[in-house]
């Protein structure tokens, strides 16, 4: 028993060890965001703030300049938004769909289209900038939202469908058969029983769909147009001056402030994580 | 009406078919031609021949690149996957605060390094980060200075990639560990297997396709290892962190040199089918068995 | 109405300020202004968007471009003339002959400079050079007698932040110093192979080996404004650095003259950095107005000078009255003006103003290759020309 | 017309052939009973039945259309799953719903036939529950449920009472008699209880190794197995196989049995029958008597010492197993509870030749 | 000291409770056989026993250690789940083995013992596959295989053969018995199967609604029911429970049974016995007899027309049943093949008394 507990006891040691490992830069960023430029200049930047101050954050919040707008990210936020939920809500629509008729319908040629798809996740995302942007110039939708969810939509098909696939394929081949027998189609199976037993897949492609396409920098400003920038751009222009003056905590606040949504879905999503996971997986 | 029945699955998988075709795969097409040709600033559609690729090879900081691209993406492949299953298989084991660990685990994942990246440039600069830290604390001989060594500067990337992506690799491998069959852990249970056993033997071979998304995570962050290079070291000392997807970066938007960048992208892109292709093919051939 | 679209990479602080002036000017004239700011990597971000805009049949109506990279950009796409506005405002007379130059394709004007930055500064914390009494170097030699006594004196003589472009200015100034502006010329304007594998450039070579000692160790990756603050904080005693750097010292309050000094590095001459704005081909009435009027604009007197108080750096038109500029800015106004009677007036290759992007970036992996490892400065020579010889 | 109509149908695994040359026609109405080993290829019959497998070879054609190439769900045919199949997520009745609800079946009738099949299995409390938290038998009944709500053209049951007691398999057995014959549902029925085939059966076919051995009434099967593979799977205890020698004799057949340790048996069958000089002789245990008096059976033993040695005597309820050897193997017979049989003792048995089989030991096919 | 002592175990699903005060001792050695019908918690008892389940009260020691709270591996005990639960990515050899190579049995042994339990489960040419290409029945063994491999200090069973067909069942259930008698192995078995109940155990345990209703040798069990669920439950076809009313006559007793447009029917026990006047006669059907010339029963029906009216003749192979009404219940009779019993005539029964149970029709207990 004693031997038991002392092993219980390394466990959390070791995960609260890898945890503060995990925190570090969060807290280096944090204490920064909170002190004056003063003492950034002179103190040591890995210190606790000796005088709090909140102001890096209000300016970043609400009138950090970048270029001739000095409204702070306010405004881009609601572009990000704008594209970033429609661009994970279409891909995960997507790759479930994909993910189901891989796992479950196969027909002939479909592992190799698989593999096609997987292969995809891999090209570089600065090989595709320029043809990109002469077909969505094309399409007439360069510089623009949704020429922003489209090219967001395309490449985040391949992670998608991956994990649907590897999901489902975990699911017993009977339940599928008992809903062909009762009389369920292709949509109707989809969304009745795969549906229901999706939470935690989708949960994982929510947050990495989010994340990738929340952060993104290279689409971002590529393919944007004056209005239509997302938030990494504007957190970019902000902390990002070649000849200028650097305000690292506001620096900081911005960054903090850019990747607040996605520290959101994190915290929330985690949550559904475990819900979906007790939920799921019971065998008929 | 009966074709379309039976074709369903197939139209559900034309559009992405479709789309896989033109900008995955049309678009490799295009960077195939681009590097055949002297492109510049912007692409020219002229052929010109094999030059740009015979340049490539003779560029000695290519090599770096390409070195580098292996030592990093094993290395970082390897110690994530290990740190995510750790993690997973520890917090599997009834913790107290599960919920705020896996949220704290998870986390990185969720910031860019250009988010982090100053941070990191802090914590690992001897003058300012870690090492100041300790040896402030008394221990005057600790050292803790890759980022300004050449030779060791590629480690300090993958230590902060492995820090963005280990949680997520555990996330997933906490996923698939909960999804296995209780009565089959059960069943090994009461046979007398040890839990490491079980883990080891059972449980981690029903999960090989969450191996198969681990690896394609992280083998995907790991060639296209850009923002972690640029907001870390942004390649140097020298260019010694400098990673194939940097120096087409370089190649195609700071230099003017598409052609070069081209070539560059179709040398990453044999490289990566010759490591993904074989381990695709041995993933998806087997038929399903259970 | 006039229409202007404006690419550029001026985001933050006091750029960010400067730029705001143009635009207001601009609003004042009836135009519209649409602002289209990407930083990030020295203006590669810029040109990255630059890039995907063109190709998607949709480039901006004015964008932030320097150097040879208006006739690079000129060659491959065209670019709106000018001259129009030029002449109207007689920008010929009032432009340095070498900074004109720059702003012309073949022949007729595409772009209008806002700024000179000069590079090759050296700042000096003043106090520190007070108390082991060293006055700002003239030559190399003195340089490094100076920092030898600082270092034995316990305090770092150069800070240095290790990025790529950090070496190449002080490789540049180096150049210029050892070399002469001559051999500049010859070398990094011109990429003469004798000149890039003469003696002389085996002895910048060796000097910068011996810079790369007066360096700390944690110098790698390090920040220019990390570095300007050691200098302010009194833990190093020099930066080789631009301008810009004397906005740091000014906003933390600190005086020329007497916390800190600024005099040209050792061997004197003129390194420039122009800012300036090209113009692309593009339909519309409104639009071409739009380019007119920001031509104009950039050029009036009164934007060239609200915009140099701003930024730190100095008019590109001589005519500017400099009463309000601080010494730094007037010493730098006048050594252009000797500069570009004597011909010491030069690009940055550093900065883009020298070089395409290929040759430039070629000749900085190799000095940043040489400065962050054990390389012979023979070796970096031989590396440089075949460096060269393959980028061109 | 018939109802399914199996022709030629042949199935594989890659190189594994499981099904080989199945044919079976099946009227309306019929009660089809699948038998066989474990392994035999009942389950992948009813698979290829539902088109849940793509079969190999033959066609299949239920209601007269060929449905080879139908997808499962137009082919209107109602599962039982030998693993459930439940759907995790739902609830039983939602379960058990499903289908229905699928089918466009509005609500009124769906909440009366889920209330009438709640009782029939006898799950009305389970009802708001999921699959996960019913035991094995309950989750069983929610997938006969499933399948009982429906009104097909055919219905597959795959083993759907292995999993509950003798007294609620005798209600559910029932419950499937009289679903049978109200509706007069054609049905295909898995199992590998005999008495459930027995009694349920219109037709059973026995299936080995992916070859149908015979297919018949039970009575056919019980009685007139038409190999020695099908008299030995059928019946429990199963038929006594007995290699013997055979003589004609006039009008008669006389059989010839070896014995250890004692001279051969001779049996006198009073019909001249033409059957090879070897023999298997298949003689199920209730067809071996006592023989006080029964006049009507000939003796087994003919001569002095005809009475048999009893080796093992197994008393089972309303029975008594009396275990022998003869022609080199066991033989047991059926007596009476209250029969005097004492092992290690010699004890007067009687075939009822009426009901024997002949069996040809080379091909193992029936000679009679 | 026993093997496996369960005191007061109670277990409960939040608010449900499954097990109510479980009691059993078992000495080495024994065979206990769980029975009751679906749903009566008989798998919950074995996961409790396994330690696969945390229980709610009570204690449960195994091989005289207390081992609540102890995790199953540490508790050395084999167990076939109802479920299988196969290790998927393993072959069937694999799984069979993978117990004993983590136990460090040397190659050699294992391997003995795998050729061993593969030969007494057929499933030798099976064992290169993965589970998901077994049949049910195939699984089922494979199952199996891995606790037989074992030997543990407890075996737990949980329906282990109820997917198989009545061959393979049979000589499954001989090996088993032989696995008890070769290594006096400890064996808590769970079963639906009344014949696998009855042969196998030397105990008998049934369950209703998580209560134990008797526990007893199977001839106690069968012969002696301890209350009419019990009677009811066990046998099939099932006990006959016929309510009665009942007067003591000097030494005797004399058993009234109503009967439907006829006379009350009287029989007439020789013993004199203590009986409230209602009581439910419980009658086993093999203990209902055709009363032609058996001297030694006593008549059904006293006086004239003493004889029932049968209403259904179900022949069944070596027997016929018949069904007649009596105290407002059908009673079945179980008949010899050859009786002469018809449908819808009379025909002379008897009941064998010394057999009879008598029940209280409040509690259910048995009465005698
Ligand atoms: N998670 C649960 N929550 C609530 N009730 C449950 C849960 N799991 C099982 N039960 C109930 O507990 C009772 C006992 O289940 P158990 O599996 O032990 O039955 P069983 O005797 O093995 O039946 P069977 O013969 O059908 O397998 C059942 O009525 C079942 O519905
Ligand atoms: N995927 C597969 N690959 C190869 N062989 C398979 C596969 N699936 C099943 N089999 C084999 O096919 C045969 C028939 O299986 P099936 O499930 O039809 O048997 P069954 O008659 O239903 O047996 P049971 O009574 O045990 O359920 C078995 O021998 C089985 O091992
Ligand atoms: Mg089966
Ligand atoms: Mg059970």
């Amino acid at each position: 028993m004693t031997s038991n507990t002392m092993l219980r006891w390394g466990l959390y040691a070791v995960l609260v060890l890898f945890a503060l490992f995990y925190l570090m830069p969060l807290f280096v960023m944090l204490t920064t965001s909170l002190k004056s430029l003063e003492e950034i200049r002179t103190g040591s930047l890995l210190s606790l703030p000796r005088e709090l101050t909140f102001a890096p954050w209000a300016e970043a919040w609400s009138s950090a300049c970048a270029g001739t707008q000095c409204q702070g990210l306010r405004p881009f936020f609601w572009n990000s938004v704008l594209m970033a939920v429609p661009a994970v809500a279409i891909s995960t629509v997507v790759g479930a769909l994909n993910g189901y008729v891989f796992a479950q319908w196969r027909f002939r040629g479909a592992n190799l289209f698989f593999a096609a798809i997987l292969f995809g996740c891999f090209i570089p995302f600065q090989v595709v900038l320029l043809p990109m942007a002469q077909m969505l110039g094309l399409m007439g939708i360069a510089g623009t939202i949704p020429g922003l969810i489209f090219v967001h939509v395309i490449y985040g098909i391949g992670f998608t469908t991956l994990f649907f696939r590897n999901y489902y394929v975990t699911i017993p081949l009977e339940l599928v058969r008992a809903a062909k027998v009762d009389g369920a189609g292709f949509f109707r199976i989809f969304f009745a029983i795969f549906l229901p037993l999706s939470l935690p897949i989708i949960t994982v492609s929510v947050i990495w769909q989010f994340t990738q396409i929340w952060n993104d920098f290279l689409f971002g400003v590529s393919f944007s147009g004056p209005g239509s920038q997302p938030v990494t751009v504007a957190l970019n222009n902000i902390v990002n001056s070649t000849t200028g003056v650097k305000a690292y905590n506001v620096d900081m606040a911005a960054a903090i402030i850019a990747a607040a949504p996605t520290l959101l879905v994190y915290v929330i999503a985690g949550k559904y994580f475990i819900r979906g996971l007790t939920a799921g997986s019971v065998k008929g | 009406m009966e074709w379309l029945e039976r074709n369903v699955p197939k139209l559900v998988l034309a559009p992405s078919f479709v789309a896989i075709l033109v900008f995955v795969y049309g678009f490799i097409a295009w960077t195939a031609w681009i590097s055949l040709t002297r492109s510049r600033l912007m692409p020219r559609y002229e052929f010109e021949g094999i030059g740009q690729y015979e340049r490539l090879f003779a560029a000695p900081r290519w090599d770096v690149a390409m070195h580098n691209l292996f030592v990093f993406g094993g290395l970082f492949i390897v110690i994530s996957m290990v740190i995510g299953l750790m993690l997973a298989i520890f917090l599997d084991q009834r913790i107290r605060a599960e919920g705020v660990l896996r949220t704290v685990y998870l986390y990185p994942m969720a910031l860019s390094l250009i988010v982090t990246g100053t941070a990191w440039k802090w914590i690992l600069n001897p003058g300012l980060g870690i090492q100041a830290t300790v040896r402030g604390w008394g221990f005057e001989n600790f050292t803790f200075d890759w980022l300004i060594r050449p030779e060791m500067a590629i480690y300090t990337i993958v230590l902060a990639a492995v820090w963005q992506a280990s949680g997520f690799v555990m996330a997933l491998f906490l996923a698939g560990l909960r999804s296995v069959d209780t009565e089959i852990i059960r069943a090994a249970q009461v046979d007398g297997i040890p839990t490491h056993r079980i883990y080891s033997a059972i449980i981690i071979p029903t999960m090989a396709p969450i191996f198969l998304s681990a690896f394609i995570v992280l083998a995907h962050l790991a060639i296209k290892a850009f923002d972690l290079v640029i907001a870390l070291t942004n390649g140097g000392p020298g260019y010694a962190t400098d990673l194939p997807a940097t120096y087409m970066y370089a190649m195609a938007f700071s230099r003017g040199d598409l052609g070069q960048a081209a070539a560059s992208a179709m040398v990453m892109m044999m490289v990566i089918f010759a490591i993904v292709v074989p381990y695709l093919y041995s993933e998806l051939r087997p038929r399903r068995d259970q | 109405e006039p229409q202007a679209e404006v690419l550029h990479w001026w985001t933050s602080g006091g750029e960010a300020r400067s730029v705001a002036v143009l635009q207001e000017q601009f609003a004042a004239e009836g135009g519209t202004w649409t602002d289209m700011p990407v930083a990030g990597g020295g203006g590669d971000a810029a040109m990255t968007a630059l890039r995907a805009r063109v190709l998607s049949g949709n480039a901006p109506t004015a964008v932030q471009l320097k150097g040879p990279a208006i006739q690079e950009w000129y060659e491959e796409t065209g670019l709106a003339d000018i001259g129009a506005v030029a002449e109207e405002n007689g920008w010929e007379a009032v432009l340095p002959a070498r900074i004109a130059e720059h702003m012309q394709c073949e022949g007729h004007w595409c772009a209008a400079p806002v700024n000179v930055h000069r590079v090759n500064w050296i700042w000096g914390n003043k106090q520190i050079l007070d108390e082991h009494g060293i006055a700002m170097p003239t030559t190399w030699e003195e340089f490094n007698a100076a920092a030898e006594a600082l270092k034995a004196a316990g305090v770092t003589p150069l800070a240095h932040g290790g990025q790529n472009w950090q070496d190449a200015t002080v490789f540049e100034t180096v150049v210029l110093g050892l070399g002469g502006p001559e051999f500049y010329q010859q070398a990094l304007v011109d990429l003469d192979p004798e000149a890039l594998t003469s003696d002389t450039m085996k002895q910048v070579f060796d000097q910068m080996r011996v810079i790369r000692g007066y360096v700390d160790d944690n110098f790698s990756g390090r920040d220019w404004n990390l570095a300007t603050a050691m200098v302010m904080n009194g833990e190093a005693a020099f930066q080789i650095m631009g301008d810009w750097a004397k906005g740091e010292f000014l906003a933390a309050g600190k005086q020329p003259g007497v916390d800190f000094v600024c005099a040209e590095t050792p061997g004197g001459g003129f390194l420039y950095n122009v800012d300036s704005f090209a113009f692309f081909n593009v339909d519309g009435d409104d639009r071409q107005q739009g380019q007119a009027l920001l031509a104009r604009l950039i050029m009036g007197e009164d934007f060239q000078k609200t915009f140099n108080l701003n930024k730190g750096s100095i008019p590109a038109r001589t005519d500017v009255p400099l009463d309000e500029f601080d010494d730094c800015a007037r010493q730098s106004a006048e050594a252009m003006k000797a500069g570009a009677e004597d011909g010491s007036l030069l690009p940055s290759y550093a900065h883009g103003m020298a070089l395409r992007g290929g040759p430039a970036g070629a000749i900085t992996d190799v000095v940043t290759a040489h400065f962050n490892s054990d390389m012979t400065s023979d070796e970096a020579v031989e590396q440089l020309a075949n460096a060269v010889a393959s980028a061109m | 017309m018939p109802i399914l109509e199996i022709d030629h149908l042949q199935k594989a695994y890659g190189e594994t052939h499981i099904l080989h040359d199945i044919n079976i026609s099946m009227e309306p109405g019929d009660f089809l009973v699948l038998v066989g080993p474990s392994g035999c290829g009942k389950s992948t019959l009813l698979n290829c039945i539902a088109g849940l497998e793509p079969i190999t070879g033959g066609t299949i054609r239920i209601g007269g259309g060929d449905v080879t190439g139908v997808s499962p769900k137009d082919r209107d045919i109602a599962m039982v799953f030998q693993s459930y199949a439940l759907y995790p997520t739902m609830s039983v009745a939602r379960n058990i719903t499903f289908g229905m609800q699928v089918r466009g079946v509005d609500k009124a009738t769906q909440a009366a036939k889920l209330a009438e099949v709640a009782r029939q299995l006898q799950i009305e409390p389970l009802l708001a529950r999921k699959p996960g938290q019913l035991s094995g038998g309950q989750r069983q009944r929610v997938a006969m449920g499933r399948a009982l709500v429906r009104d097909p053209k055919l219905f597959l049951f795959d083993e759907p009472l292995s999993n509950l007691d003798a007294k609620l398999r005798v209600s559910m057995r029932t419950e499937i008699k009289k679903l049978h014959q109200d509706l007069n549902a054609s049905i295909v029925y898995v199992t590998h209880d005999q008495i459930e085939a027995m009694t349920l059966a219109t037709k059973i076919v026995v299936m080995k190794g992916g070859v149908i051995q015979q297919i018949g009434t039970p009575a056919e099967i019980y009685n007139r197995p038409a190999n020695m593979f099908v008299a030995d799977f059928m019946g429990s205890p199963a038929m006594n196989l007995i290699p013997a020698q055979v003589r004609s004799e006039g009008g008669q057949t006389r059989i010839e049995i070896a014995r250890e340790g004692a001279a051969p048996l001779v049996i006198t069958d009073p019909v001249a029958r033409e059957l090879p000089s070897q023999i298997v002789l298949g003689v199920r245990p209730e067809d071996i008597h006592e023989a006080t008096g029964s006049a009507h059976l000939p003796r087994l033993a003919q001569g002095a010492g005809g009475d048999v040695m009893i080796e093992i005597v197994e008393p089972a309820g309303a029975d008594t197993f009396a275990v022998t050897h003869l022609g080199g193997k066991p033989v047991t017979a059926r007596l009476r509870a209250e029969s005097a049989v004492r092992a290690r003792a010699l004890f007067p048995l009687a075939f009822d030749l009426s009901k024997v089989s002949y069996f040809s030991p080379e091909s193992g096919e029936r000679l009679n």
